[in-house]
Parts: C-alpha cells; structure tokens; sequence
C-alpha cells in the first residue's frame, strides 16, 4: 500500500503520479476531491489528523507533498512508522526491498544520493506529469488536533511562486524598499511574478516574507527568472537552481550569482528595469 | 518520580520558571564548501547550523524572562568549541550525544531519549539545518515524546502554560495555540541571535557539558553525495544599459523565454 | 582570468568600508602607489587625482596601509570581511 | 584590581594558538581572540612549515596534523627572460610539509580548546591600553582586563601600535601573492616539491614559489613593498603570467594575498614591554636566506616560549618582566637563527641580486652551452664591466650571500 497526500492540490497530483508509476494499492488523503487513487480521505487537513489516517494505512510507501505542512505530516509519520525518511526527493528508484533517491542538501551545493529501507516516507515538489484518473473510493474524515488554530492569513497580495512561469525577484542591489517600484513595474510588464531574497524579505521588510525565494522561502522553478541585484548566496540559490532560464542584473560581475546565471547584465537594477519597461512597451 | 529529581534536580519546576530544551546541530559552514575538480571539499570550518541558533536565542530569551533553565541538546559531531558556542549564548548546559553517521530518525531518537527523562516544558529546534535540511527533527522529536508539535514559528508568546505562535507556511500565516509541554521549530525572522561577551565566553568555560554516546542503526544510508550543479550560459552583457538591455531581449525572445 | 573573477573565488561578508581615503592628500601624491602594491586591484584613481577604495576587494593584507608614503589611508580591519579556505 | 584571566592572545595564527596552549598546559587560564571566524580565516602562508617545534609542542602532529605533502624535491631556477637555470635536489627526509593554513590552524584550535584555552572568534580588538598594573584589551565583544597580553595578531602588529610601541615602515615589508590551483601533482603520494624562482618579477625585488599540495599546488612571489613603491609595477597583475610561465593549469580555487615581515635581526621591532609580549609575524619574525624561507615554525617556537614565560611570570606575581622572554629567545633556535640569517638578509637586500645575477648566470650558461670559443669567465666579466661591476663585487656578494 503506498499512501499519497498533500493539502495542495497540483502537489498531490505530482506525488499520485509518481504513486501510480510503482503500480501499486493507492491511498490518498487531500483537501479536496481528486481522483487519482484507489481510496482517498478528504479532510480540512489538521496535522494530527492527517498523520493518523496515514499511519493506519500501514503503507510500505507514503508519498507527501512538498509544502511546509506536508513536510511537518510526513517527518511526523516517519517517527510514528520508524520509517526512512527523505523529504524533497527529486528522483525515487525502487530496488528489491528497498528506495534509492535522490535529494538536494547543503543548501543547495550537493546531490546526495540515499538507500531507504522499508516502509518509507518521502515528500516531493510539484512537477509536469499528471496521473491517471481512477475509480475513487472516498471517505469524509475530519477531526481536531491538540493544535488550534486562531487565525488565518493569506499572505499580501498573495502570489503562488511555486507555479510562476516568470518570476522577478530583487534582492539588496536593489537600493531601496523606492526603487523595488521599478522591478514591479517591469513584473506587470512581462506577466511575471515580484519576489526577493531573504535580506529584502525577512531583514529589511521591502516585500513580504512570502515572497521570499530561497532555502528558507519558497523554491521555484519558472521559465524564466530573473535576478535583480542578487548577490547569490547559497541559500538563494538553492531557492532557483532549477529554473529554466536564469538571467541575472548586477554592477558587479564578481558576485557569485556571475556564475549561476544564463545571462549577467552589468547594469544599475533600477535603469535596467526602466529601460526594459520602455522597450517592451514601446 | 524521586529517581527523576535526583538525576536532574535543576528541572525541579520552580512557579514561572521554564525549562527550555534546545537542540542544535554542528554543521560544515555551507557558505565554505567548494567545488573543485567535480568534488564538494566538505573539509572546512563548522558552525552551529544557522537556524539553530535562532533556536538557541530564542530558548535563551524564554530562560531569562521566566527565570528558568535553558539546555542544548547536540548529536553527531560533538566539537567543542561550538558547543562553547551555545553556552556563552547563555545556554545552561549541554548534553553532547557523538554518534557515527545516523539520520534524522536516529538523531530524533537520541534526543526523545534526552527530553523524555529531562521533561521540560518546551523543546525549541531550527525549521530546518543547512546540511540535511530536512525540517524534520522536530516534528519526529514530537511525535516520539508524545507532544504537538509547531513548525516554522516567527514568533511565540507564552502565557502560563498556553503557548501562542505564528507560523509561517509561506505563503500563509497561522496563529496557532496549544498547552505545554510542546516542541516548537524556528525561523530565521524570529530573533536576531546575540553576540556573546568576552566575559560570557569566560563562564561558558564553567558550565558542564555531559558527553553521551548513541548506537544508531540508521533506516536511510547515505551512499553519495556530490556536487549539485546546473550548468549555466554565463554569457555577460556589457556596456550602455539600452544596448544590452535590446541584445537581452532579443535574447530572451530566441529563447522563448518572453 | 580576470582579478575581479579571481577575487570572485574567495568568501567575502562584506558590511561597512573598513577603509578611509584622505583624498585631499591623494591630489598630490603622483605616483599612488598603492595602486600598484594592492593585489586586489581596491585603489582606483579618478580623472581629478582623488582615489576610491573598492573595500569591498580587499584581502586584508595591509600592503597599502604600509606603501602609502603619506599616511593618508587609514584602515581597521573589517568585522566580518574575507574568509580563506584554503590560506 | 581584578583581572579577567591571567593572559589574553591577540590572534589565533600560529603563533597566537602556541602560545595559548604552552600557557594553559601550564595551569594558566587563557583567553585567545581571533577576529576571523575560524583560525586561518584570515592567514595565507605560501606553503611550508618546519615542523620542529609544532613537534615540541604537539608530538604525535605528524599523524594527526593536516599537513600536505613532505618536502622531499627543493628546485631553484634563475630565470632571465626565456632562458632558466633550474636545479632540483632531492632529499628523503621530512622534515618539512607543504601546509594550507585555513586547515592547519583550524586544527591547531581545536587542539587549543582540548587544551582548555577559551578561544573567542569573530572577535576584533579595537583597541588596548594600560590600566590598573594591567592591559584593557577593547573589542567588539566588550572590554577584558588581563595582567599579561601576548600579541599574536600578525605583521601589522596593531596591539603594539595601539600601545604606542611600534610604528610601520614600507620597507620592513614584503607583499605576497599567492593562487591555489587543483591539479594532481605528478608525484608519488608521499613525496612533495618546494620551488624558489628567481628572476621573474620585473625587476622587483622579490621570488617566486611552488608548493605542491595533495591535490593542489600553492604559487605566487613575494615583492618588497618598497621595490614596489619605485617601479609602480601592478601586483594584481603578475600572478597570470607567473601561473603561465610555471605551465599549470587547473582550476583556480582561491587567489589571497597577505604581507610578510622583512626585518632582519637588527630590525627586529620590540619584543616585549612590560605586560606585553610579541610573537611570530607581529614580532617580525622571518628567515629567509633565498634558498630556505621560514616563519610559521618560528611563531611556533616564540608562541611556545611566551607561553612559558607567561607561566614564570605568575609565579613571580610580576608581570612586567617580560624580559625574561627575550632573554629566553636569544637562547633558542628563534633567535639563533635569525641571527644567523642576518648576513644572507642583507645579501639579499642587494639590488643586483634580482636585477644583475640572474642575467650573469643566464649569459655564462648561455656561453657554456653555444658552440664557441669564447671563454666562461670572459663573458662573465664582459657582462659585469657592462653593468658597472667588478668581479671582485660579485665574489664580495656571493660570499655574504653564503
């Protein structure tokens, strides 16, 4: 039995995809009703709950998404089982009795490669392949858990990085929380999303937390990225590495994001984002 | 119950005071590791895996507001010095648990071991350590101690034994509320760590450190680990910002990109 | 390989100038040599004889707090600054 | 007046760590501030150390030391342009090994914290000064109070100079450059080389190195900072061609650059003062004779000392006399040996040294290998009268130089 969930619906069809690729007895818990699995709980996905309704199933495999929330369920369920556990993989073999995968660590800089033993808990990204709609069984669960939960906020203006196909993102060579109105007028102009590093994010406050890209922020995979005035420290890149095309704007052609790019343009951020308004428009 | 307060008579619950576990990881600064010659050199200074001491701060902060005790808790490599580290922080004592490679299920077995015969009341980690980062320490911690768990707080309130936390699960922000003892994982936004004193590092010298051994029988083994590369153009624009901002474009419009 | 891509190798945690430049002095100083002595390439000449100081290059060696014949950089070390791994 | 530990180390070198753990072998608690975040963060030594004293002080180093390859091929070449004179002895002794400092120090603190050194990183001094029959130490982790300093903090010797005891010269000095580059060395695992180039640095007074590593090689030259205040000849620009010329190739891993004490015996700045005493690069402590070039196995051995003397000192219960460790030093091999050096220092402070013999050797050699009848010395003199020399000048300086 291998048990697929996630509270993300996009993230819950890549790891039912990769379910249905094993060729085995599927169990599903999400927030809504999808069907790609034999059987699958829906429930408003309190974290206690969750970690229940998987562990019962008793599964040799379980495959969570890779939000915040999944991670905090699968590492739970991991502990309850006495599970391998291997959060973030992006590729899984299986080989007798056993996992292989491989997962991105050191912040970024290593791909480190790992044998599971059985049963095994993983969580994966959202990716392009879509499963295979089944025959679903579903059962309503709900329940509370010992943590309530007092108040919820969408973020600002909120944006799902995740699945952006452009994204701008800003970092301190920006100058100025005034001059991020630059990068934003050059993301309306191009249909792209406005994110920032963890200095501007977190420290400095130009744009939300949840636009932040990095280790500790969201990671992304765009077509296109592209990086104003970031340094390029290994937490950030760790946050981009997998985007389709990475082109970066910065004074200083030594900063390590130089090597980490497609394109380096050796520019003030601020006339780089005028002038590629004035072109695109124009 | 008489055992418990002979082994650990500083955990003997005073009114306000609390008793804070903080676990920490002694890590290779990232920020050092290089690529050379398609090897990761991974033989370079350690540090306290950046988060952690987010983690240690904030543990701190909790000890001297309620006037109760902080200790660290550190498996794998046991290097002094960085312990040191976490006790001129002002953390109280550290329990130092050396074991040969082990995941995060061991290490998370090492330290319910800890917590459970200490019995805090709240047990602090990082959101995630910058060589693993797998995030999940805490919740397995939890899970194993038989507590709830809170990750990714950027900030927490106490209030008698109600503890209130704000999490951040990018993009959403949820206040949440529970009752102690809890374990709880921090972000980086949650403090800014202290820089200690040259005094402080004196007394650090004064505070025990209890060394520990852990077997651990690991169900996930590493098998490699190498560099993590994506290979980019590095093709540089130079020179007037309005010519290479039309060769970008141009560019990026071959590529598909626009 | 170029020095910026050269200096580019090395870990930096660059804050605050660590470097202060009496330019008054460097008008008149014509052979500027620290320059010269400066492996990270950190002194640059302007068109009006003044020098500006890339702190940002520095490698902590000292070479132009002792080559400048007139005193006129005063220099602490940076609190952060460069980081060898190698040395 | 109350002091918060019997001795503080201004920096975490070599130099610094030695002398902490020599103290606190001896019972004394000590206090080491490194401003770097690990000890060689900020350290760059073009490769080799003599190992003696790191084996007095640590004796089982050799296992556990980070060391890279034993010495065992020293090559020499006199180079004049295209042409190069190049000898290679080889030797099969160890008494010497190629090192990168970021490691060994690193190792050597850790070796300082099981010795029961309280080591504090990230930590600058701002400032000293004297106070209450003791040293205030200012730094960015507040103020410390000690009877005894030890001044461990490098060639510029900032503590010294914010005690008002020591003031900085251009020609005391020598700027060093240097790149690491992976490659393989083509040697057996065991076997390292150590490389002296002379003649390459534009008539700049200075040589060039070769160390070679495991799985690297460490070159770069040395200048006088003085020379290099005459021609104005760009050091950031020299390390390509050397790199070219030497025919490595291989990713480059770090580029530094660090300055290098070039005092002599008689310039030797103060040692100690009272409460104060001087180790290592700080004290301006360096052989170099143009054949063999010394300083981390002296900074060991005056770290150890002062260490040692710290020890002496409180048990008199009189930290001023700081005497004693210069008396102990000029009965050690630090002393000895710099003295020694004194005359091939001064050898190579000669301006013909970099500018005239190179060119000598290159022509008499050029002669002995070209088909004619032109003899040796003949050429020799012919070359020397042309620079103004005599041979007897040359003989003078040969003969200094040995």
């Amino acid at each position: 039995m291998i048990v697929v969930f996630s509270e993300d619906g996009e993230n819950f069809k890549s790891a039912a995809a990769l379910a249905q690729s094993l060729g085995e007895e599927i169990a599903g818990v999400a927030k809504q009703e999808l069907k790609f699995t034999n059987k699958l709980y829906v429930t408003d996905f309190d974290e206690d709950v969750v970690v229940d309704i998987v562990s019962k199933e008793s599964p040799t495999l379980v495959i969570g998404g890779d939000t915040k929330r999944d991670k905090t369920v699968a590492a739970r369920v991991a502990a309850r089982l006495r599970a391998a556990y291997a959060p973030s993989v992006v590729d899984l073999k299986s080989q007798g009795d056993r996992f292989v995968v491989k997962r991105i660590g050191y912040s970024g800089v290593a791909l480190a490669t790992l044998t599971l033993s059985k049963p095994a808990v993983i969580t994966v990204g959202k990716g392009d392949s879509s499963p295979k709609e089944m025959q679903t069984q579903v059962i309503r669960q709900e329940g509370k858990g010992r943590v309530r939960v007092v108040e919820r906020r969408e973020g600002k203006g909120t944006v799902d990085l995740g699945s952006a196909k452009i994204i701008v993102s800003v970092g301190r060579g920006m100058g100025s929380k005034e001059n991020v109105k630059y990068a934003q007028e050059l993301a309306d102009a191009i249909g792209a999303a406005l994110a920032g590093s963890r200095p501007v994010t977190a420290e400095m406050g130009w744009l939300p937390e949840d636009r932040q890209v990095g280790l500790s922020g969201t990671k992304v995979k765009p077509k296109l990225y592209l990086a104003l005035g970031i340094s390029g420290q290994p937490q950030h890149l760790a946050g981009m590495k997998d985007s389709g095309l990475v082109v970066a704007v910065n004074k200083d052609k030594n900063a390590p994001i130089a090597e980490n790019c497609d394109y380096l343009v050796v520019a003030d951020t601020v006339e780089f984002c005028q002038e590629m308004v004035k072109r695109l428009k124009g | 119950m008489l055992a418990d307060l002979l082994i650990h008579p500083r955990l003997v619950r005073v009114e306000v005071g609390l008793n804070v576990v903080v676990g920490f990881k002694v890590v290779p600064d990232e920020t050092l590791i290089k690529v050379s010659s398609g090897k990761l050199d991974m033989n370079v200074a350690v540090k306290i895996s950046t988060y952690d001491k987010n983690a240690i701060e904030e543990a701190v902060r909790i000890k001297e507001s309620t006037g109760g005790k902080a200790i660290g808790v550190t498996v794998g490599n046991t290097d002094r010095k960085t312990i040191r580290e976490a006790l001129s922080m002002g953390v109280d004592e550290v329990v130092a648990i050396s074991t040969q490679y082990t995941d995060v299920l061991g290490t998370a077995t090492a330290i319910a071991e800890e917590v459970r015969s200490m019995n805090p009341d709240l047990v602090l980690f990082g959101e995630t350590t910058t060589d693993g980062s797998t995030s999940g320490l805490g919740p397995m911690v939890a899970e194993f101690w038989g507590v709830p768990v809170i990750t990714f707080a950027k900030s927490i309130k106490l209030d008698g034994k109600v503890i209130r936390a704000e999490r951040s699960l990018t993009p959403v922000v949820e206040i949440v509320e529970t009752e102690l003892p809890t374990v709880v994982t921090v972000t980086g936004e949650i403090n800014s760590p202290r820089i200690p004193t040259l005094r402080q590092i004196m007394e650090s010298s004064k505070k025990p450190v209890r060394t520990k051994e852990f077997k651990s029988s690991p169900m996930a083994s590493l098998d490699s680990v190498e560099p993590y590369l994506v290979q980019r153009k590095r093709i540089v624009l130079e020179g007037k910002t309005e010519e290479v901002v039309q060769k970008l474009i141009e560019a990026l419009r071959k590529e598909g990109a626009l | 390989m170029n020095l910026l891509k050269r200096l580019g190798l090395n870990k930096y945690e660059v804050g605050e100038s660590h470097i202060r430049v009496n330019v008054e002095i460097c008008r008149s100083c014509e052979s500027k040599p620290c320059i010269a002595v400066c492996p990270a390439g950190t002194y640059e000449a302007q068109p009006d004889g003044t020098i500006v100081a890339h702190y940002e290059r520095c490698l902590e060696c000292g070479a132009a707090l002792v080559a400048c014949p007139y005193g006129a950089i005063a220099f602490k070390w940076p609190e952060k600054g460069i980081s060898y791994r190698y040395g | 007046m109350s002091f918060d530990a019997d001795v503080a180390v201004v920096g975490g070198g070599l130099g610094g760590l030695s002398a902490a753990i020599s103290a606190a072998k001896e019972g004394l608690s000590v206090v080491l501030l490194e401003r770097g975040a690990y000890s060689g963060s900020k350290n760059v030594s073009g490769g080799r150390i003599y190992v003696h004293s790191l084996l007095k002080l640590i004796p089982d180093a050799l296992e556990r030391a980070p060391l890279e390859r034993p010495i065992t091929r020293e090559t020499y070449e006199v180079r004049c342009g295209d042409r190069r004179v190049t000898f290679t002895f080889q030797k099969r002794n160890r008494d010497s090994f190629s090192v990168l400092r970021a490691k060994l120090d690193d190792w050597l603190s850790h070796e300082a914290e099981a010795a029961g050194v309280l080591t504090s990183f990230d930590t600058q001094v701002t400032g000293a000064r004297r106070e209450g029959g003791g040293i205030t130490v200012e730094t960015n982790r507040g103020e410390f109070k000690v009877p005894l300093v030890i001044e461990a903090d490098g060639v510029t010797a900032p503590t010294s100079r914010y005690l008002g005891i020591r003031r900085l010269t251009p020609e005391q000095f020598m700027v060093g450059v240097k790149e690491v580059v992976a490659t393989k060395p083509e040697l057996p695992e065991d076997e390292g080389e150590a490389k002296v180039v002379l003649g390459l640095t534009a008539g700049l007074k200075g040589g060039g190195f070769l160390y070679t590593n495991r799985e690297s090689v460490s070159i770069g030259f040395t200048v006088k900072v003085e020379s290099v205040q005459e021609k104005l000849v760009k050091t950031s620009e020299l390390i390509e061609d050397y790199r070219e010329s030497l025919g490595i190739e291989g990713e480059v891993l770090e580029y530094s650059a660090h300055l290098i004490p070039y005092m002599g015996y008689r310039g030797l700045p103060p040692l100690y003062a009272p409460n104060l005493m001087v180790v290592g690069d700080a004290a301006g402590m360096l052989i170099s004779d143009g054949f063999v070039i010394r300083g981390m196995d002296l900074a060991i051995g005056s770290g150890t000392i002062a260490g040692q003397v710290a020890a002496k000192l409180r048990e008199m219960n009189n930290f001023t006399r700081t005497d004693i460790y210069q008396s102990q030093l000029e009965d050690s091999f630090v002393m000895r040996d710099i003295k020694a050096a004194w005359k091939s220092f001064k050898g190579l402070s000669n301006p013909r040294f970099y500018e005239v013999y190179p060119q000598v050797i290159c022509d008499v050699l050029d002669s002995m290998f070209s088909v004619g009848d032109r003899r040796l010395l003949k050429v020799a003199q012919e070359r020397l009268r042309k620079e103004g020399l005599g041979l007897t000048s040359l003989a003078r300086d040969l003969l200094w130089f040995t």
